[in-house]
């Protein structure tokens, strides 16, 4: 019984095991068996999340608008997804002539598998996680890759002009704002000094690593949306224009599958951020209470806490766009060129300099001089960039002759250029 | 014949069909599609080797960026590739030919090494870290720093003159 | 368990592969294409005897193989930049006709 | 303890094969009437004209060269980071300089205005 507390992957592994060897499987196949077992369990998981985040979507986008949302079927909406997935799935489905048929039906797939993928790798509690991989962070960049793959896949086999340019600009955001996102996720590899993110999520037992380097959460944060193509930077469907950009083809499940894939995706890079930043399966400190130390050895508040950060970063995303307007596809890319990936390689350059001076402070009981100086070496490095702006804001401002427009036209608009 | 050979028959299998079809195609995007599939192969082998890090690398340089870069290619240059026309030129069974004969003496002197290449892997040292063995050697001044350091000159200088050779002169 | 030779086959094959690629192909990104094939060959070469050899803790193989990455890199960079040049100036991308350098 | 690569090859399998459920689904239960009209390409209703492969600017590419270019130096930084706690304090500089060495190509693209959108 205290294994189920601690440890029930293991118990239920294990009881298993006896059964299958006992009805006389080998052991390996056994092991496969029972680890294709695993995996489908947690795909279920996954995916049972996905289908509640339609509802939460749904309902907190109505919310943001001042409506009601969904709440006709089942309490509060609920079961709302249930009657989507029914409508989706009795769709005719329609392949336009000229598509390129393979490709045009490999791409929605690849597209909610590379989403899928990245929960191999999650780290739900300190026991309970798919695969421990000492190169974590960098499959989740190439599960990331897959899904700009997906995306040149659906544009280009369309057949379909709006497509292609969907597709061009969605992979061009993606592509240029990984940038970032890699040097943000080398922050906490330099921090815990590993790749694997169970043991990322274990050096944050003292200190999160949002407190020795708040910027570099943020960095992570405005790249990952950027790389989910969410608002403001979701170019790819600019309504007036290229319609939904490069899934504007597909109908009914194939149309489902990129809409499900992104919903996860968002989720799933929440929970990332509440992993690598946040301190992942610790249970907000809640632990740290005397007499309450159960709590941290326990795999069910840690999977709670992991699922409450990702849904928290899921609403932040949310938050986001459905607050700020989307931007143009040059002002994006010049946005990420010349302000987040230089801030994001200084970032880095100090932190691995800071980190390697003050390390020795780290586990003594001088530490609050190791956090206190990667704290402010953050600060320092946000405050000099703001005044950097400040100053070529101004330079620009004195530049620009005033457009006789300009004049006449009320002021809101001319701000967001 | 145990499991890692099965998937290593699997692997190689996927890469050689795939690598036939890069060279064959006659649509550029299915063969840079191709392409990745047999890259992927490649990937799959490094993990058999135990390189894991060389595996997700693989994935994230050759699929993620490189792949990109050639649809990109193929799509900007797209007039010249509708698919007409012959796509070998005149010599290519001169040019079969000499694959073949790349690959049977290839093949011929590796049989003639027989033995010297029939050995099974010994076992990675238990206490080594492939990552940190790695990182070490790319930056101590007795192995790899120089190496280290150029590969980032070379990478500046490929970018520098891509951009100059890609820049629209107007 | 794998011998070392199944490798060095499966890279003399992919070689010879690529190379045909490079040889017989006319639009200049498949020749490329072929290139591509080439490298990865060599790198399959490189990460299996790194792991064959009698001192694996020395991780030359997997430095060289990196390198080779960032050799990929830069090649395909240029060299799709010049294809791409080349295009948007002489309108094609047949290798055969892309002789000024003949005159 | 267990191969992770075991459990992630699988992973990939099943992870692939999932998302073809809802599809074959669909398919099997779906009505299928084609017709000429609902099978066009679709650009709000109006008639497409010409091949749907026109071309493109070519200002993509230059971003996808930048992105080429330092998603391999990223590759290199890594190892770099990950080992950066037991090496002594040179091996920082190292890194540095190897940031340093590829900022130079980023402002110098920045200068040449390849940056801008033409």
């Amino acid at each position: 019984m205290d294994l189920f507390l601690t440890d029930p992957i293991k118990m239920v592994y294990d009881w298993l095991m006896q059964l299958l060897t006992g009805w006389g499987l080998p052991g390996a196949v056994a092991n496969v068996l029972l680890i294709l077992v695993g995996i489908v369990v947690l795909i279920i998981v996954a995916m049972t999340i996905d289908i509640m985040l339609v509802w939460l979507e749904r309902k907190v986008v109505a919310r943001f608008q001042g409506r009601l949302g969904p709440n006709r079927v089942g309490l509060f909406g609920l079961l709302q997804p249930i009657p989507d997935i029914i409508k989706l799935i009795i769709k005719e489905d329609i392949t336009p002539t000229g598509a390129d048929k393979v490709v045009f039906n490999m791409a929605p797939i690849l597209s909610l598998a590379s989403v899928i993928f990245l929960w191999a790798v999650i780290p739900l509690a300190a026991t309970v996680y798919g695969a421990d991989l000492n190169v974590g962070l960098l499959y989740l960049v190439a599960a990331g890759a897959l899904g700009t793959l997906s995306i040149i896949m659906a544009g280009w086999a369309s057949n379909n002009k709006y497509a292609v340019l969907g597709a061009y600009r969605q992979v061009a955001t993606m592509l240029s704002f990984e940038i970032p996102m890699i040097a943000a996720l080398l922050i906490p590899t330099i921090l815990a000094s590993s790749l694997s993110l169970k043991t990322i999520t274990t050096a944050q037992g003292g200190v999160w690593f949002f407190w020795l380097s708040p910027l570099g959460a943020l960095i992570f944060l405005v790249a990952a949306i950027a790389e989910l193509g969410r608002s403001p930077f979701d170019l790819n469907e600019g309504e007036s224009e290229i319609v939904s950009g490069y899934h504007i083809e597909y109908t009914g499940m194939k149309f489902g599958l990129f809409f499900a894939g992104e919903l996860l995706h968002a989720f799933t890079f929440g929970a990332f951020i509440g992993i690598l930043f946040f301190g992942g399966w610790s249970f907000f400190g809640i632990e740290r209470i005397p007499g309450l130390g159960w709590m941290a050895s326990s795999p069910y508040f840690g999977a709670v806490a992991v699922l409450l950060k990702g849904v928290f970063f899921y609403w932040v995303i949310m938050w986001i766009k459905y607050t700020v307007p989307r931007i143009r596809i040059d002002h994006m890319l010049a946005f990420n060129w010349k302000f987040l990936t230089p801030l994001s390689f200084v970032l880095l350059m100090v932190t691995a300099m800071v980190n390697r001076l003050l390390q020795d402070f780290a586990n003594t009981p001088q530490w609050p001089i190791y956090v206190g100086g990667m704290f402010l070496s953050n600060i320092l490095i946000g405050w000099i960039t703001i005044e950097i702006l400040r100053v070529y804001g101004r330079k620009q401002k004195a530049k620009e002759p005033v457009h006789p427009a300009a004049k006449s036209v009320a002021a809101p608009s001319a701000g967001h250029h | 014949m145990d499991a890692t050979q099965v998937i290593f028959i699997v692997s190689a299998a996927l890469i050689v069909v795939s690598a036939l079809m890069v060279v064959t195609s006659r649509n550029l995007v299915h063969a840079a599609l191709w392409l990745i599939s047999a890259l992927f192969g490649v990937a799959i082998l490094y993990v058999l080797l135990e390189a894991g890090f060389l595996a997700v690398v693989q994935v994230v340089v050759y699929i993620g960026a490189i792949a990109i870069m050639f649809i990109f290619a193929v799509m900007l240059t797209r007039r010249d590739m509708l698919d007409k026309g012959p796509q070998v030129n005149a010599s290519w069974p001169v040019a079969l030919g000499l694959c073949l004969l790349t690959f049977v003496g290839l093949g011929f002197l590796l049989s003639r090494f027989g033995d010297k290449f029939s050995h099974l892997p010994g076992a990675l040292p238990p206490n080594l870290d492939p990552l940190l063995a790695l990182g070490n050697a790319l930056v101590s001044p007795q192995a790899f720093v120089l190496p280290f350091e150029v590969a980032s000159v070379l990478l500046l200088a490929a970018l520098v003159g891509a951009v100059y050779v890609a820049r629209n002169h107007k | 368990m794998i011998p070392l030779s199944w490798y060095l086959y499966l890279a003399a094959a992919l070689f010879s592969i690529g190379l045909f690629g490079v040889l017989a192909r006319r639009n200049a990104i498949a020749i490329f294409l072929g290139i591509e094939l080439m490298l990865n060959a060599v790198n399959v070469n490189l990460v299996a005897f790194w792991r064959y050899s009698s001192n694996p803790g020395l991780m030359d193989g997997q430095v060289f193989a990196i390198i080779v990455f960032a050799v990929a890199a830069a090649e395909v960079a240029v060299g799709l930049a010049l294809v791409i040049s080349v295009y948007r100036r002489r309108n094609t991308v047949i290798a055969d006709e892309i002789d000024l350098m003949k005159w | 303890m267990q191969n992770p690569w075991l459990y992630i090859g699988l992973f990939l399998v099943v992870g692939a094969i999932i998302p073809v459920v809802p599809i074959v689904f669909s398919a099997l239960i779906s009505p299928k009437k084609p017709n000429k009209i609902k099978q066009s390409t679709y650009e709000c209703g109006m008639e497409t004209v010409g091949d749907s492969w026109v071309q493109f600017r070519a200002d993509y590419y230059i971003f996808a060269l930048v992105f080429l270019v330092f998603d391999v130096e990223t590759v290199f930084l890594f190892p770099w980071a990950l080992s950066l706690k037991a090496l002594p304090i040179f091996a920082v500089f190292e890194g540095v300089l190897f940031i340093m060495i590829l900022i130079v190509g980023l402002v110098y693209t920045w200068r040449k205005g390849m940056l801008e959108w033409a």
